[in-house]
């Protein structure tokens, strides 16, 4: 941290630092013979402490093809079960593009989950071609079981609308088209939802800066050119009034105000 | 000579010239709480169609979830469904937990089940008070709002502040409970079931009420889980289903308590669902706080909480609305690489126009009042 | 039978009735605000204190707060008295416009007692000056004092 | 007085200056009861919601109303662009007069063969029966040019709503008060209070149960005719958002707000008249509770005392449902007013004519 920065720290990376002191070296030292004695004591304790004194075991990604759910969707379906994962005790199917509504009528119907959970989507920048992911959550009431079916899609690429399936799926996926730029075909009303209808870009996705772009310029067309609004990086763009008080020129932004 | 008889509409509208008129309900309207909007064809009073149009308090909570670490999440969740701070925090640290292994202690466990109980019942109040208030009985707002005030304190006194609660962390709780304080939750939860009876003689009983709720806004089963409609709705639909007992979290599966359900589908039998809950919960809180077992109230953790290289979690909890979870998908970093609000009353209000399509105005007031939606949570 | 009499005798309406007239004669709840002031509680989070003499300069605080509203300058000196390098707050400001009042500045304070606090009772923080009693500085911080006088007595 | 009288001539005192006093002091003392019985209903409605309503202005807020009509008289009176505007300005006037006319009718005391030289009233109509229900009915015009006049879809529908609720209520209440007319005998409403003095019975308890009936459907239309909790519907706040005076503001809903109150009182006035014996003491034909009678006042004021005790009465009965009761739905209202009220009207009206002719 020095001083000729703002002293506004960077969010990104919230480690926390070690509060620099003079005696740190020292410290450290001291510090490090302690840790060594105190870990192989702590391998001994460990059988006698309850699970949330130990360290946190973290799930890890495991195949999932032994499920019996899984076991069937691939014998109906074969090649479209991309893959069959668990993670955390929930089970993740990777489904072919263009199966995505037929394995959801299955599961509905046959299968028995009969309640939507969610859909959303999500941008992997990194993945090459296929950018994008629309996740759907079930759950059946039957089994109290959840299941989740990932497609992966590039973009420009429209999935099929589950709304033929599951009703409820209208406005989760006006959601997923609206934050992602994700069309579904066959959805009765595929407009935006939750921005309004001249919003450019779609917000989730991860080239879209926190700032915003542009938001204004299709709904002000009096003011601003096409995709000519606001430039992002610039912040809101509004500026506070300047204070009454004199000699402070940015005002709102130091600290030197005034108390009545 | 034509012998063509004319039935229904058509009749009127050849001999009358009979117009559908379209009206704006809302964003700006006492009965829609908060900013919903609803374009609404009416025949006369009676609604031939409604068009929900929401979004006018989106502010990108998903976006600015992916931006902050996993700690520094927990009260941006409080500005979703914020009449239902502790619930949201529980589902979200929930979900964290469960991505990173988290083990959280019993006390905690206990702390946050009671907390959860006692934000459903301050929860359940402001929908009674703002329901009533929109059928046009205007008492039953202030009693509740009495009782809720002192849920409110309670909160006050555990975590410092009354609706934007911040009170749950992933690994366990942040503060130990006061002394004196579990005294007062169980002298207020001892004297809450007396208020709903109260509640309850203004209303349930009340033959204008009964009027006003029975056979409205009828929501049969099929069309409640084809709409992924969840909580209280899903209940008062005939549906038993709580995740509370489901997939238990937390300390549900050491109490006893029962999932109230009616079956008559109706504005009614929802309104019959939520009071039997406030019980509930009054009961859960007191088993709770008789349990209440001694020890920490945090999980071992590393200092920097960070998520999995890869792998993905959903996690829900039953908030006083219905299912709300949390899908957050982890890259090894500090931050949720992708963080997915399932939100309750986006789902409940989908289902509206399916409720009110022919009945009148004054059901749709009703209607929406029993949807018990928070527009916070619906744009998030 | 009983219930056609129940109807005709509208004893529903007159249990709500009874319920309400009951509630005339009981203790009203309100607080009169101005005049009568709810004591807040121990932990209720409210306006910032800093004591600058704990604060070991570590901007954890600045780095746990969600929304950025904390800015610190600090640089090193020696002091006189001691000869030991120390560091000196330049600036110790927060934005309470966009504060929440979460606490996790509070929480994030590695020092005992902590150096930034908000159990310090004070909830009134409404003002009349948009762009100058809401940021606040190092000196206010520790010492604050602009809450607006809002009854008679106050203003006279 | 007497001078006066001497200089003006007997004619023109009798028919144009006692009359016009009268009216004055008349008109006063209204607009003061219905600007406190707003102040009431604040207050009671607060009591009864476990707060302590206006107490900011004045001791105890008494203060209060004068502080709302000083900030209505001040306010900007908007009327918007696409009002019709001889309608919008025409509605709140269509409210309040009729409601106001109706005063003139009503006996607050006794007349001058009792008193010896006043009569309590501003004028016996040999009719009056028959004009207060012709003056309310006026009243409806006024929310329907209202509603319609604002050019709002909300409004409209508030005034359809008002129309229907209105001319619904009219029909029971109208039935209701035959009854009072049949055990009098006379349309004169000071005939029909002293009707009751010499029956020795009010008429709310004449004939058991048609009287008691017949009060009740006359109180529970007249609810619904002054759009009061719980038939609300043409400005039920959380539907239609106030409905026909949505686009009101500034003196103009002041009227709006007049009206509503006059109405109540008006209604709570006759109601006092046809069915509570009027001014009369409770127990009048009992000698021994001649105390009762308060005839150390001067002038028959005893009358007036009594008359307005059981008027506050209704007043808070009003109040009461208003802080009770939830609001009833349009179609269910109607229901209500032609299903359930004129059957029994119609049986009230018929039982009370049986029991005249047995008795007879």
């Amino acid at each position: 941290m020095s001083d000729s920065e703002n002293g506004k720290p960077e969010n990104g990376t919230p480690e926390p630092e070690e509060p620099q002191t003079e005696a740190k070296a020292a410290a450290d030292e001291a510090k490090a013979k302690a840790a060594a004695a105190a870990k192989a004591k702590a391998q001994q304790d460990d059988a006698e402490k309850e699970p949330w004194e130990k360290d946190p075991v973290v799930p890890e990604l495991a195949e999932a093809d032994g499920d019996p759910l899984v076991k069937e969707l691939v014998s109906e379906y074969g090649e479209s079960i991309q893959s069959a994962q668990s993670f955390a005790g929930d089970l993740v199917l990777e489904v072919g593009l263009s199966d995505i509504r037929d394995v959801c009528r299955s599961l509905k119907e046959r299968h028995g989950y009969t309640l939507l959970v969610d859909i959303c989507g999500a941008h992997f920048p990194q993945r090459e071609p296929e950018q994008l992911e629309v996740i759907y959550i079930f759950y059946s009431l039957e089994q109290n079981r959840r299941v989740r079916l990932k497609v992966r899609v590039s973009e420009g690429v429209e999935v099929p609308s589950l709304t033929p399936v599951y009703a409820g799926a209208n406005w989760p996926e006006r959601e997923v088209y609206d934050m992602f730029g994700i069309r579904f075909s066959q959805h009765p009303d595929m407009t935006r939802i939750l921005l309004w209808e001249g919003f450019n870009g779609h917000p989730l996705l991860k080239e879209f800066p926190l700032e915003g772009i542009d938001t204004g310029a299709a709904i002000y067309p009096e003011y601003y050119e096409e995709s000519a609004g606001p430039v992002a990086g610039t912040g809101t763009g509004w500026k506070p009034p300047a204070p009454p008080a004199p000699g402070e020129p940015d005002g709102g932004d130091a600290g030197e105000s005034e108390t009545p | 000579m034509t012998d063509e008889i004319l039935t229904g509409a058509d009749q009127y509208e050849t001999l009358f010239g009979v117009e559908e008129m379209e009206l704006n309900f809302g964003p700006q309207h006492p009965a829609t709480h908060g900013v919903l909007r609803l374009k609404m064809k009416i025949d006369g009073e009676r609604i031939v169609d409604c068009y929900p149009i929401i979004g006018y308090l989106h502010r990108g909570t998903e976006k600015l979830f992916e931006l902050h670490p996993f700690f520094q999440n927990v009260p941006h969740t409080d500005r979703m469904d914020y009449v239902a701070a502790a619930t949201n925090n529980l589902a979200y640290v929930g979900a964290v937990e469960k991505l990173l292994g988290l083990v959280v202690p019993p006390r905690a466990r206990y702390i946050r089940t009671i907390l959860s109980e006692l934000q459903r019942i301050s929860s359940h109040l402001l929908w009674l008070a703002t329901h009533a208030i929109d059928i046009g009985a205007m008492t039953p707002f202030f009693y509740t709002f009495r009782e809720r005030e002192l849920v409110l304190d309670l909160f006050e006194e555990y975590c410092g502040a009354r609706l934007t609660l911040n009170c749950m962390r992933p690994g366990g709780q942040p503060y130990d409970l006061t002394v004196g304080w579990a005294e007062k939750s169980a002298a207020f939860v001892d004297s809450f079931p007396a208020k709903v009876d109260e509640y309850e003689g203004l209303l349930t009983e009340n033959r204008i009420w009964k009027k006003r709720t029975i056979g409205i806004g009828m929501l049969p089963p099929e069309v409640a889980l084809e709409y992924g409609v969840t909580g209280p709705m899903l209940r008062g639909s005939g549906i038993q289903w709580d995740i509370r007992k489901a997939m238990p979290y937390e300390a549900y599966d050491e109490v006893e308590f029962e999932v109230p359900v009616f079956t008559n589908c109706d504005t009614y039998d929802r309104y019959l669902v939520r009071m039997e809950e406030m019980r509930q919960s009054a009961s859960i809180v007191k088993q709770c706080l008789d349990k209440l077992p001694e020890g920490p109230i945090m999980a071992k953790r590393p200092r920097v909480l960070k998520a999995p290289k890869e792998g993905e979690v959903y996690h829900s909890v039953e908030g006083p609305k219905g299912e709300i979870g949390f899908y957050i998908v982890g890259d090894g970093t500090a931050n949720p690489y992708r963080c997915r609000v399932r939100p309750p009353s986006l789902y409940n209000i989908q289902v509206l126009p399916e409720m009110v399509r022919g009945g009148l105005i004054a059901d749709l007031v009703a209607v929406i009042g029993t949807t018990d939606i928070v527009l916070g949570e619906v744009d998030r | 039978m009983k219930r056609l009499l129940d109807k005709i005798m509208l004893l529903d309406l007159f249990a709500g009735l009874g319920i309400t007239f009951r509630h005339l004669w009981k203790r009203k709840v309100t607080v009169q605000y101005p005049e009568e002031r709810m004591e807040p509680a121990h932990r209720f989070r409210g306006m910032f204190r800093l004591d600058e003499d704990r604060c070991i300069k570590c901007t954890l605080c600045a780095r746990d707060c969600p929304i950025d509203i904390i800015y610190i300058d600090w640089h090193q000196e020696v002091n006189p008295e001691t000869e030991k390098k120390e560091k000196l707050l330049d600036r110790f400001d927060i934005d309470i416009q966009r504060c929440m009042f979460c606490g996790l500045c509070e929480e994030a304070c590695p020092t005992t007692p902590k150096s930034i606090w908000l159990t310090s009772k004070t909830y009134e923080l409404a003002s009349y000056e948009r762009w100058q009693n809401l940021f606040v500085d190092m000196e206010e911080l520790q010492d604050w004092k602009i809450r607006p006088k809002y009854t008679d007595e106050e203003i006279a | 007085m007497e001078g006066i009288k001497e200089v003006i001539g007997p004619t023109l005192f009798h028919y144009a200056l006692a009359p016009a006093l009268k009216i004055a002091v008349l008109l006063v003392a209204v607009l003061t009861l219905i600007a406190y019985t707003t102040f009431a209903e604040r207050k009671i409605l607060g009591f009864l919601q476990v707060r302590t309503g206006p107490n900011r202005v004045g001791p105890w807020g008494v203060l209060q109303p004068i502080a709302d009509v000083a900030k209505l008289l001040v306010k900007q009176d908007i009327m918007p662009t696409q009002a019709v505007r001889w309608a919008y300005v025409l509605a709140p006037c269509l409210v309040v007069g009729p409601a106001l006319v109706i005063f003139s009718v009503i006996p607050f005391g006794p007349s001058a063969e009792v008193t010896g030289n006043m009569n309590w009233f501003i004028t016996d109509v040999n009719v009056g029966l028959l004009f207060v229900v012709a003056m309310a009915t006026i009243g409806v015009y006024g929310l329907i040019l209202g509603g319609w006049a604002s050019n709002n879809k909300f409004s409209l529908l508030g005034g359809l709503r008002s129309a229907a609720q209105m001319i619904s209520y009219e029909v029971p209440q109208g039935f209701s008060l035959v009854v009072p007319l049949l055990m009098a005998g006379t349309m004169s409403l000071s005939g029909i209070v002293d009707a009751q003095i010499e029956q020795g019975r009010w008429f709310v308890f004449a004939f058991f149960p048609f009287g008691l009936l017949a009060f009740f459907i006359y109180f529970v239309a007249g609810v619904a005719e002054s759009n009061r909790n719980p038939f609300d519907l043409p400005e039920a706040e959380s539907e239609l958002v106030a409905g026909f005076h949505t686009e009101y503001s500034g003196m103009r809903f002041a009227l709006f707000f007049l009206g509503e109150y006059a109405n109540m009182i008006v209604i709570s006035a006759v109601a006092v008249t046809l069915f509570l014996g009027g001014w009369s003491r409770p127990f009048s034909s009992v000698e021994s509770l001649s105390f009762l009678d308060l005839g150390f006042l001067p002038g028959g004021m005893g009358g007036l005392v009594w008359f307005t005790l059981k008027l506050l009465v209704f007043l808070f009965v009003y109040i009461w449902f208003r802080g009770t009761f939830p609001r009833y739905r349009f179609d269910q209202l109607m229901d209500l007013g032609w299903k359930w009220m004129i059957p029994a009207a119609l049986i009230a009206i018929a039982g009370t004519g049986l029991f005249k002719i047995l008795i007879r």
